[in-house]
């Protein structure tokens, strides 16, 4: 069983829950998520799990930590439950980011609570690598816990903002676009919005940067067998791949993103 | 009736075997009554991670159709009250792949395998039949004559008894096999469909398919689907599924396998009942996807506190 | 208890009237789309102890029937996941006593009251439709061609779009004022007796009344309620009411009333996007008695929030 | 709001639920009772309310109690809720007991659970009234919780259980109608299963005792808008009175029991 021992508001309708494991599991890669039962005794509904890809881990203490965003149901019911409670939840699930051997400069872009992923990420590589980081979102006050989480690794990190001129006031694209001369990508790992992706991915592949992205698609079942999450594959409308199986994490150029 | 027992329940005395025994002798012997739901259990292998496959009753394949389909474009999943909504529209390699790569997958487990088919058109069914019918890893048809996702086929031939009878019987004429045929709910009298499968010939038929169904978003002002419509499952359709199979129990004489929201070992009782022989583990599987196994727990539980040692002996009861 | 304050929202400016206006030109304009669904509100005055019945925008009765009816025995009501099953059974006082007693106590609010009527052949709503024509309280029939509780009756007509048509055609000609007919969900297309009832000079249509369903009890191992099956209503159903809203508003020129699990402004509204003209609160008022203003409160803040200020730029918006 | 000051086991599968209202509530006469919901959130699952007696009220300090059995779903959650959650309740509804001007000899007669809403009966009654007391139940401990709680009041307490012998072994008529010689009752409060109801009715009725009784019908509503809980009347089968509003206390002899 998993206890929970935090779920605090971090931001604007952003939590950051901490769950303790109480037996070894396996350690995530990062871009790998969890499926969470958002529900407590029998109740039936809501009756589908929630995805939440891993924002950190810490093997040693056993502890998983999600930033997640209240946006419906489901999330709502998670932001109430408390420390002490139980959690049911699945994983680590999916395929997570490729871990570069030795590329030189790496690009995390991410958008909204898109960025969540590219935590557990960025600490993963922190120490070997050189990593810039743009963040994007509505407003300042949804990067602050962010910018703070990021701030205490080695990394250079730029913000900005849509309602507010942070070190740029825009898109999370526009504001890596504008670094993009000075600062040279070698490897991008994208998480945002699926307009966010397709938009990145359109001018990454113009300038043949290669990268990753992760796909948020609605699941039923995170674990492959109800093909809810299918993407097609840019080669061949019959080849599918399921975000939950051969994602959530996809190559720049694999995928259709089509939403 | 069934005498064996099932290997995991020796020192239990307690005999979970169900035989889908139709009129004309054909039948289907499984160790426990339940059988994985078409298109809710993947390929077995995604299953078989999180508990031995072996302990299920039988296993039903994704549907297959004659040539690959894409399936719908996403979203194809949406959220009800204690239900779900799907629109996958039967995404699967067609019948060929389905041979040379999945069934050798599934075949990997000591199941009874259910394959469950559909088609656009009633020749479709048949030329599928007639591939499977070589396949000796398979246990039987299940003939989906309900899916409510594919236009110009499925819902239409599930609907009109004289379809389904036709169909049912070319079916019969070219695969020597077990044949369940799976039948929809939308329907104003299930009854109807389920004699017509009965005289062409089905061994058994599985009730229910989901109901048709749809979610706006409210925000987009648009439906959520892309598919516009969906199918429901889950618990919120099991009062219907449970009232459609003790209806149909009281005419047929084939027998019937229950399904449509079943969670618990309660639930599959319930269905018991009502006169189903087997049951299908939809949805839960998604929510839980060791739940075969709780459920197992939960009858024999059932069957201790009720001092019953037969589980066969439930089927029908609640109609005395 | 404490009434409820009914909050005046003069200042807002936010439109919510509704008009139920057929082709022909009859119409039924409501202050706002909210209806209380038949059987789900008992006569008024019940409800009116826990909010200002005002503020609904019409009142339907409890089903009526030309004698006095004792309904079914009891167990009337057992619950599923997200819904309920009920057998009531048109319990009520006939259409005399109807006139005579509770007529008079609902009258007395200041709301449209349409009157829910049943029988068990055409002549039994004719002549009921015959005595309420005379009950100027009264400012429309809901022609109940839907209820799955009496035998013989009630489910029979309304799954046939023959008998729907002729039955309506028969109280069209006796009953000058408002006719709306409410239909079952328990056929294969809910569109051709939608069809059949426009077709036949209904003003209206409300979809849908309940889903033929039963739950059994497994202790006993009978079924729970004495009537063996019952209406499934509540949040499990509303896809499958919103589906058939949706594919009804695509064939229909006259208004629909939309009913099925509506429990929040956000399933109101997802109504009126699906076709709705106004919408029916049922089984949600069983759990929260004074829902009505919650949910008017929760049709407000979402107009605001996307800037509308007429409820009716809502009505079938999905469509586009 | 409602909050829970106390949810406590006080016997087998049986809880005490003490509840303070925070604003003043009517003033519920015994026999009455409360309509519960028991779910939290927006969760529409179950989604019916459940009904309890109530054990007992006090004015002074607002505080409301019921004891429940857990027998399914619903109650199973209720007694899940800790002290500090917030519970939505709806009350009080229905007729209650009616309580006697100056009847000399009153007796309470109660089986199982049905006891509950007995003890405030009496609570409200042992000053004024002459009381003897029958309770049965199927074992001992089900029946400690109640005993303790009315050897407080001033009122003579026979015990029986059908497994174990305590003033009597046998059901709660049995003992009833052992000690009906010596004990002449003016009137009578029944609550219990129905099957124990109409034992006692067809008893009482045989001997002209007077009484009262208290019925368990599944309810929708509560209100009276569902006619779910509909009785019949032993006048005539088309005159019916709904457990809700015109019960759940009925005269002996009013109301069909045909459970
Ligand atoms: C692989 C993956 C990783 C994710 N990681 C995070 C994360 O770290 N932090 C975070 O805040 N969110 C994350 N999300 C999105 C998160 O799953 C949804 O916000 C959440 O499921 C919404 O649930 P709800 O009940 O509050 O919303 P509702 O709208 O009520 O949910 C209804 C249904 O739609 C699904 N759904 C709704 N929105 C989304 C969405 N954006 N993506 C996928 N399914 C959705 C729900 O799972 C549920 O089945 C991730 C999604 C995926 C697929
Ligand atoms: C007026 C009244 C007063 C009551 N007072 C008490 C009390 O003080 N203490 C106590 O322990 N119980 C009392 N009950 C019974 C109590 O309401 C049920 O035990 C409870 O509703 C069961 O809910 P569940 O979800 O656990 O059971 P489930 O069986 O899961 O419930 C399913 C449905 O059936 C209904 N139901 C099940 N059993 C009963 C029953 N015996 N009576 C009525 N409805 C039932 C539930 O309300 C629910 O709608 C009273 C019932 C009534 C009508
Ligand atoms: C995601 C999903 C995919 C399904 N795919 C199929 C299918 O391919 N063929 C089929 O006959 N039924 C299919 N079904 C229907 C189920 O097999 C089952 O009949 C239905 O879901 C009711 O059972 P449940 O409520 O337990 O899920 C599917 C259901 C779901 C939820
Ligand atoms: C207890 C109960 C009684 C009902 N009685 C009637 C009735 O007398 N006439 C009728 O047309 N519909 C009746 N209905 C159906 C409702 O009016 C409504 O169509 C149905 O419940 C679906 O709406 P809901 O899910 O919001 O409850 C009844 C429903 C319930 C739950
Ligand atoms: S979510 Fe079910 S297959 Fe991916
Ligand atoms: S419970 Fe609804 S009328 Fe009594």
């Amino acid at each position: 069983m998993f206890k929970i021992i935090a779920n605090r508001l971090v931001g604007p309708k952003i939590y950051e829950i901490i769950i303790k494991a109480d037996k070894l599991i396996e350690q995530p890669q990062p871009g790998q998520f969890f499926n969470l039962k958002v529900n407590k005794l029998k109740s039936k509904d809501p009756f589908l799990r929630r995805p939440f890809s891993v924002f950190d881990f810490n093997p040693v203490s056993q502890q998983l930590t999600f930033v997640y965003r209240v946006v419906g149901r489901g999330t709502e019911i998670l932001s109430s439950f408390k420390v002490g409670d139980s959690l049911d939840l699945l994983g680590p699930l999916g395929k997570g980011f490729t871990l570069p051997e030795n590329k030189k400069s790496l690009h995390l872009i991410g958008g909204g609570i898109g960025i969540a992923p590219l935590y557990y990420l960025a600490r993963v590589l922190a120490d070997q690598q050189q990593l810039s980081i743009y963040l994007g979102a509505e407003t300042k006050t949804e990067l602050n816990f962010f910018q703070q989480k990021f701030s205490e690794l080695k990394c250079s990190i730029k913000l900005t903002a849509m309602a507010e001129k942070l070190d740029f006031k825009g898109t999370a694209l526009q504001l890596w676009l504008k670094n993009l001369p000075a600062n040279k990508a070698d490897f991008i790992y994208v998480c945002g919005p699926e307009k966010m992706l397709l938009a990145v991915e359109k001018e990454a592949l113009a300038r043949n940067i290669d990268g990753e992205l992760s796909v948020e698609k609605r699941m039923g079942c995170g674990i492959g067998i109800c093909l809810s999450c299918s993407c097609q594959s840019v080669e061949s409308p019959l080849t599918r791949k399921r975000a939950c199986i051969e994602g959530p994490v996809f190559k720049l150029g694999e995928v259709e993103l089509d939403e | 009736m069934n005498k064996q027992q099932s290997a995991t329940d020796l020192t239990e005395k307690i005999d979970l075997a169900t035989v889908l025994k139709a009129k004309n002798g054909s039948h289907l012997k499984l160790k426990n009554p339940l059988i994985t739901a078409s298109g809710t259990c993947g390929n077995g292998h995604e299953l078989a991670k999180f508990f031995d496959l072996n302990q299920l009753g039988a296993f039903t394949t994704k549907g297959i159709t004659l040539q690959a389909q894409p399936g719908n474009k996403t979203p194809r999943i949406a959220e009800s009250a204690a239900g779900i909504i799907n629109s996958i529209g039967l995404e699967n390699p067609g019948v060929d792949q389905f041979i040379a790569k999945k069934l050798p997958e599934t075949a990997q487990y000591n199941l009874p395998i259910l394959a469950n088919i559909s088609g656009y058109q009633a020749d479709d069914f048949v030329n599928i039949a007639i591939k499977l019918a070589e396949q000796k890893e398979i246990s039987g048809l299940e003939v989906n004559l309900s899916c409510p996702n594919i236009k110009g086929g499925g819902m239409i031939f599930g609907t009109d008894p004289e379809n389904v009878f036709q169909i049912t019987r070319k079916i019969k004429q070219v695969y020597p096999g077990y044949i369940i045929v799976k039948l929809t709910p939308n329907i104003t009298d299930i009854t109807t469909t389920a004699l017509a499968a009965e005289e062409a010939g089905a061994d058994a038929v599985a009730l229910i398919n989901t109901l048709s169904a749809m979610k706006i978003d409210i925000e987009k002002q648009k439906p959520l689907l892309a598919n516009t419509y969906g199918g429901l499952s889950g618990p919120a359709i099991k009062p219907i599924a449970v009232k459609m199979v003790y209806q149909s129990y009281q005419k047929l004489t084939i027998p019937i396998i229950g399904l449509g929201g079943i969670c618990s070992g309660s639930d599959v009782i319930e269905f018991l009942l009502a006169g189903a022989t087997a049951v299908g583990l939809g949805s839960i599987n998604l929510r839980e996807p060791a739940a075969a196994l709780r459920i197992l727990a939960e009858i024999k539980d059932y069957l201790k506190k009720h001092q019953l040692n037969k589980l066969s002996s439930l089927i029908g009861a609640a109609h005395q």
